[in-house]
């Protein structure tokens, strides 16, 4: 494609090594490049802002469960209500995954996708096809495929490689379930108003598949890459780590592809049975790519790196700050760039925004808890299944919402109108569930 | 946000404050020993210099060039026309003060990026914004009216010269 | 102040006609002012958009009670359950409020403050003291006051005079129930971010209190002009005509000066007992200008005119377009010289965040609804008074959030997420309602 020649034209970088696909350690690219190395080592200094980075110890970040109890109250059932703790940066992403107690429960090796430089392991297993290798991975135990990580000396965390192409540098995404996702969505009707390149598709011959590395620009290959790992997903052992945006990005969108998916034996689609309620809950994971697809920066052609990793002058030149974090950390490059106001202003903007989410965040969550203990008191005084049946599936639906926005991790920025939308209906079937089960 | 309370170009105040501002100026760079030389190599010559090319002189001027050639005043007006006072005298002034503190920044690296238009910078803009359009800005513009009874021009037009800021020159979808 | 003298030595206007405080007739103003004087006029030519302008016919416009019966139930016990139309045009604001059935109900001579040119009767009633002579209308009746207007002349709709100062044109505030609510938010702590100038008089000496024609920039006067009646109040005959700005400008901050608001007799502020509940109604009437100071454009400057009287060419000059109406009439001019995106693009935006709200106003008004159902079915089956009372204060504390937004009427549009956080919390207090009537 024209965009990969042009870079090849000018192919502007003095190389002192050369790198290649299976290239997984940053170390060698770092030294053809290493302004964008030493930022991406910077990932593992330990950074905090109001809602973001992470609190807790340099060592383990916060616990959110304990924080927040009604999350633990949520997940009783499922492994998150084990070990569930704030994020951090991208260097510890391998090791944060080895040490968390989630792993007592049995995980599949889908989980690597995110988590390492995993593509030649992937290539491996699929006999030199990476999406043969990838599909297969959940049948295997994540113990297994992490030792064979380890063992094939790719045990990296995100590298240079799942980003760029060895040739040019130029963006590119790797992920197989990424692909598969951006695929389904662009064969789907949903609108895309923040990916142009998705509807210019929809108007070609549609001959051949969407594909991002040839049909993206590059302005969205840098939100693209992000949404790689940042995305809300299926990732367990009865079937392949799927991304659920075979009928738009939006929750409601999410909502029912998981609805109408079947598992192989038949049962309709979800993640864990409540512990209390025997509810069929639907976990949600930090959808910022969906989210920040509904908001108003995306529509605005603002991409990802445009906040997380913004232009720092390097002598002459300008590099893309690699040390990819929260942009409140970086306000003047992350956010001066475009808005005229004051750094102090820009910050109080975020806050206000935050706060009205947590704020809704704290209301929903209380209901939640309402509507587990009006389940239990309802099923203690003999309720017909019926009634319970009712209830859990408005559990369901409340929980997913609710979750949704709490496991976002803009606390609402990306998107602030949708994210109150979001946990309004949240309250609204919590509370809906509470009056169920209480009428006689 | 309410519009800038900065001296208007070619006041009194004016010109005593920049006089000031350049006497400092050269008193801390012959301290430095750099000012004197950057201001004469690096760029300051080119402030005498109507030619936006003068500018780029500088790279950091980059982003600012090419957002010019794409808005809507390339064809109209130069980077002085709107970045330097008309008059002679606080021209000659806010040349030489701008042309010695640019240089030294740049020499020394001593600015902030992204950046941004200093509040006397903006009152320099917005004069010569009324200047050329002094007509139609006749009914909602007074130039003797107090800057809080005053309306920003680029309250609204803050893209004329250089279309949408993306100053540190971050690729909007506009342009991939 | 030094600011008039500037101005009166240079006045840039011919005049042809003199002008002074008693012509409230803008075509006396319109002889020396034509440009302005056409714009005025063409308030009078009917519009609608989706959500904005009035349904309904030239002759009367569309009844919003009959659309959203949600909206009648709410109203119950209350005058606009008898007539709550469509607002339109400024030409026809004295017409419409002379022609209204709530008139069936004794209302009182407050009434005119934000439908008439009304000044300078309230000049007479003083003895020369505007201020004075406000104080009492409320106890007047609308029939006495509206025939003293008639007999005076001054029968026209907000004209020239209520927002220019005849000497040198320039803006100035003259309601005074906008001075007393505008003086006490400025006394208070509130923080108000959107208005500067409040804060530049904070710092200072407070020996005079704030006064918007002498302390406000240009910019805020172009956004208090229309808060002189673009606001919550209340206007009935127990007290002066109130804007509750005493505590913030914030939903919040209304609510609790309304609940720590006395009447004469002591009785804790009310403005209606719903017919079917008896709750203690709080009715919220369109709060554009408290909105629109929780949003990001009032933050970030732009204000009422900005939008709704963008700048047009006219020859050689540019004038304010006095056809107040929905910008969404005038994309390009009321939007695109600060957002270089398409008009269809601007036009999307605004229906995406009108969407979400409409959808959370429907969502609200259901719930509503089935609270004042079940106080009843409760009612009916003897439930105790004390349930009731908690029953009856939620319903006041959802109602008065559901009313806010949808009494609003820029549907959504002025502060998106705020406005769904309002509704959120209606919802939930709407549902909690239901649980307390429906706990045993
Ligand atoms: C317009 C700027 C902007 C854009 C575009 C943007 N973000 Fe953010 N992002 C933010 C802000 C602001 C926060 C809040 C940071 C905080 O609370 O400290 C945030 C938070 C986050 C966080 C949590 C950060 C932390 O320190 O905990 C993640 C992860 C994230 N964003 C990922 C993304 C992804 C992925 C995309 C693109 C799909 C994206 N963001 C697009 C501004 C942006
Ligand atoms: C291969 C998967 C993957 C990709 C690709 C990826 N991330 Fe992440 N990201 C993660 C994981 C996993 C974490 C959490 C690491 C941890 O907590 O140990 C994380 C953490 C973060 C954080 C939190 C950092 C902090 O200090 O708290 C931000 C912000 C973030 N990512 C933004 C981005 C952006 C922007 C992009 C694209 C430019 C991106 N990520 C690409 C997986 C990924
Ligand atoms: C589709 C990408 C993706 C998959 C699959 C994935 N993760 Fe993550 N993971 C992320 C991202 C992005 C973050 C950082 C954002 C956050 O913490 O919410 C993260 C954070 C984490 C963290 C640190 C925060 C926390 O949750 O305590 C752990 C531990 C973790 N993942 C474990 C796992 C395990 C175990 C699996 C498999 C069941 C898994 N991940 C599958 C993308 C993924
Ligand atoms: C999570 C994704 C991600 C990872 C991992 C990543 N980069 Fe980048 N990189 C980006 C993005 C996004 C850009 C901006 C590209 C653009 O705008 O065209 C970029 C740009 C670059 C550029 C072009 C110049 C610049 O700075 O804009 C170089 C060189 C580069 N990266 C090197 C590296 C190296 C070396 C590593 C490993 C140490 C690395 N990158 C890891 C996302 C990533
Ligand atoms: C590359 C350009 C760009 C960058 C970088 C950017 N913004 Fe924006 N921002 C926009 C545009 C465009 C809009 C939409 C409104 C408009 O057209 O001006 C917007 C809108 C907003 C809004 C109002 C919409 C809302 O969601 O409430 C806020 C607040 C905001 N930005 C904050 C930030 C912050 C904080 C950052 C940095 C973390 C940031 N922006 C970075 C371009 C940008
Ligand atoms: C038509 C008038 C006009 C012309 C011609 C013009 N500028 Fe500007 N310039 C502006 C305005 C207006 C701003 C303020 C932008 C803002 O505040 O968003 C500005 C801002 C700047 C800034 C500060 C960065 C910022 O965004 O605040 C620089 C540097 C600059 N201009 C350089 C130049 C150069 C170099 C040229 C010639 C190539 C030039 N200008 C031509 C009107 C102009
Ligand atoms: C010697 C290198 C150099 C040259 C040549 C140069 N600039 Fe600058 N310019 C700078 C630096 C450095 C800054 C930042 C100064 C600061 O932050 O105080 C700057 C800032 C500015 C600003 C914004 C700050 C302010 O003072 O308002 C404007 C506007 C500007 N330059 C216009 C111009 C114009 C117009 C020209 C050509 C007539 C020009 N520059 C030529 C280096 C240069
Ligand atoms: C050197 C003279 C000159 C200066 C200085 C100047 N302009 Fe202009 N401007 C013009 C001319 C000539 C045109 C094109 C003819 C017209 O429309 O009047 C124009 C066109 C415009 C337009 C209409 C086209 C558009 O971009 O929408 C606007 C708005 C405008 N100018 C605003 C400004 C503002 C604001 C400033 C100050 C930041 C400014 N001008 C400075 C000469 C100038
Ligand atoms: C940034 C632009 C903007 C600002 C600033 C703004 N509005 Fe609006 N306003 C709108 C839009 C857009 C609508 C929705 C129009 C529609 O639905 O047709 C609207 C709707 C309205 C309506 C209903 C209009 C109709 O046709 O029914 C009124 C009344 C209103 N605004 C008053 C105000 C007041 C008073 C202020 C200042 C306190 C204000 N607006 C500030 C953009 C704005
Ligand atoms: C003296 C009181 C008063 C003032 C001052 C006032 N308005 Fe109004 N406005 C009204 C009334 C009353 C109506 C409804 C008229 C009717 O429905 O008959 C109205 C209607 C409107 C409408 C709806 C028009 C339509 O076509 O549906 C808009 C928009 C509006 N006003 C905006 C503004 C703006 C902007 C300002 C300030 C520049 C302002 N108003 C000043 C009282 C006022
Ligand atoms: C504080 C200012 C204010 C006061 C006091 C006020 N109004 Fe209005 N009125 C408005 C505004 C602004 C509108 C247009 C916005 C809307 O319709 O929501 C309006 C609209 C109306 C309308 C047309 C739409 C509708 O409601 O059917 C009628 C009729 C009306 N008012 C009657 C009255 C009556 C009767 C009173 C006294 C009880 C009154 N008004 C007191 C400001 C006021
Ligand atoms: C509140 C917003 C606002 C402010 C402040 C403002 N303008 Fe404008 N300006 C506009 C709008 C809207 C238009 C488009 C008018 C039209 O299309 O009829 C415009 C048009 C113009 C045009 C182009 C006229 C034409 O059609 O050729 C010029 C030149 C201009 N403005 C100059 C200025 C100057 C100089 C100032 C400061 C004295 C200024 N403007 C202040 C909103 C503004
Ligand atoms: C509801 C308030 C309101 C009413 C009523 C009103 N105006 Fe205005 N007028 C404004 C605003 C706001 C501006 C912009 C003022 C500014 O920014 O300095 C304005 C500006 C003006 C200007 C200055 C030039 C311009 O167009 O910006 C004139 C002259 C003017 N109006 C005349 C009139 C005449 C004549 C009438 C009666 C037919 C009238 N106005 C009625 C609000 C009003
Ligand atoms: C005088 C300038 C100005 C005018 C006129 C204006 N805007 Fe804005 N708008 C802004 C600014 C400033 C922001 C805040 C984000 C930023 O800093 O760019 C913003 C933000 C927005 C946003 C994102 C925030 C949100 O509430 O979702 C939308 C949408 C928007 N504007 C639409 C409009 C529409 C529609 C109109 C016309 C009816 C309009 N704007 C008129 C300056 C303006
Ligand atoms: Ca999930
Ligand atoms: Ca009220």
């Amino acid at each position: 494609n024209i965009f990969q020649k042009k870079v090849e034209q000018r192919n502007p970088y003095v190389r002192l090594v050369e790198v290649g696909e299976d290239d997984t350690d940053p170390a060698k690219w770092g030294r053809n490049w290493p302004a964008q190395y030493d930022g991406y080592k910077h990932t593992a200094i330990r950074t905090q802002t109001r809602f973001g980075g992470h609190g807790g110890s340099e060592a383990l970040p916060g616990e959110k469960i304990e924080r927040d109890p009604w999350l633990k109250r949520m997940f009783l059932g499922y492994a998150f209500s084990i070990d569930y703790r704030d994020r951090r940066g991208h260097a510890f992403m391998l090791a944060d995954q080895e040490a968390t107690e989630r792993l007592k429960k049995p995980q599949t090796g889908s989980c690597l996708h995110c988590h390492a430089s995993i593509m030649p392991l992937y290539r491996k297993l699929g006999g030199g096809d990476a999406m043969a290798g990838f599909k297969d991975t959940y049948k295997a135990s994540y113990q297994d495929l992490s030792k064979q990580l380890h063992d094939s000396g790719h045990a990296h965390p995100v590298s240079c490689v799942d980003c760029h192409d060895p040739k040019d540098m130029s963006l590119r995404v790797t992920r197989p379930a990424f692909m598969l996702g951006i695929q389904a969505l662009a064969a789907s009707e949903a609108a895309v108003p923040a990916l142009p390149s998705i509807a210019l598709w929809r108007a070609g011959k549609r001959e051949k598949p969407f594909d991002p590395n040839a049909d993206a620009t590059r302005n969205e290959l840098r939100s693209f890459v992000c949404g790689q790992c940042h995305v809300e997903y299926y990732c367990s052992g009865k079937m392949t780590l799927t991304f659920p945006w075979g009928k738009g990005l939006k929750l409601d969108d999410a909502e029912s592809f998981w609805n109408e998916t079947k598992f192989a034996d038949g049962h309709t689609f979800f993640d864990y049975e409540h512990a209390e309620t025997g509810a069929p809950i639907l976990k949600a994971q930090h959808p910022e790519f969906e989210l920040w697809n509904q908001g108003i920066h995306a529509r605005s052609g603002v991409s990802c790196a445009d906040c997380h990793m913004p232009y720092m002058r390097e002598g002459a030149t300008k590099v893309s700050d690699h040390w990819v974090r929260s942009p409140l950390l970086n306000v003047n490059r992350a956010c001066q760039s475009c808005h005229r106001a004051s750094e102090d202003e820009m910050k109080a903007r975020v806050d206000v925004i935050q706060q009205r989410n947590h704020d809704l965040l704290e209301r929903g969550g209380k209901a939640i808890v309402e509507l587990i203990d009006a389940f239990l008191a309802a099923k203690g005084r003999g309720a017909p299944e019926a009634t319970l049946e009712t209830a859990r599936q408005l559990q369901r639906k409340a929980q997913w919402r609710l979750d949704y926005i709490a496991a976002e991790n803009s606390m609402g920025f990306h998107a602030p109108q949708e994210a109150a939308r979001v946990l309004a209906e949240a309250i609204d079937y919590a509370r809906q569930g509470q009056t169920v089960l209480l009428t006689p | 946000m309410a519009a800038r309370g900065s001296i208007l170009p070619g006041t009194r105040q004016w010109r005593v404050r920049h006089g000031l501002a350049l006497g400092l100026a050269i008193g801390i760079g012959a301290a430095l020993g750099i000012g004197g030389f950057t201001f004469r190599y690096a760029a300051g010559l080119s402030y005498f210099s109507p030619d936006p090319v003068a500018c780029v002189n500088c790279h950091i001027m980059r982003t600012q060039y090419d957002g010019w050639q794409k808005a809507s005043h390339h064809t109209v007006a130069v980077c002085i026309d709107c970045h330097l006072p008309h008059d002679f005298v606080p021209k000659y002034l806010a040349k030489a003060e701008n042309g010695y503190r640019h240089s030294e920044r740049f020499t020394t690296g001593a600015f902030v990026e992204p950046i941004r238009v200093q509040p006397r910078g903006v009152a320099i803009l917005e004069a010569n914004c009324r200047r050329c359009h002094a007509a139609l800005a006749a009914e909602i513009s007074h130039a003797d009216a107090p800057p809080e009874r005053e309306l920003s021009c680029l309250h609204c037009h803050f893209s004329v010269g250089h279309g949408e800021s993306a100053r540190l020159g971050a690729p909007l979808s506009k342009h991939p």
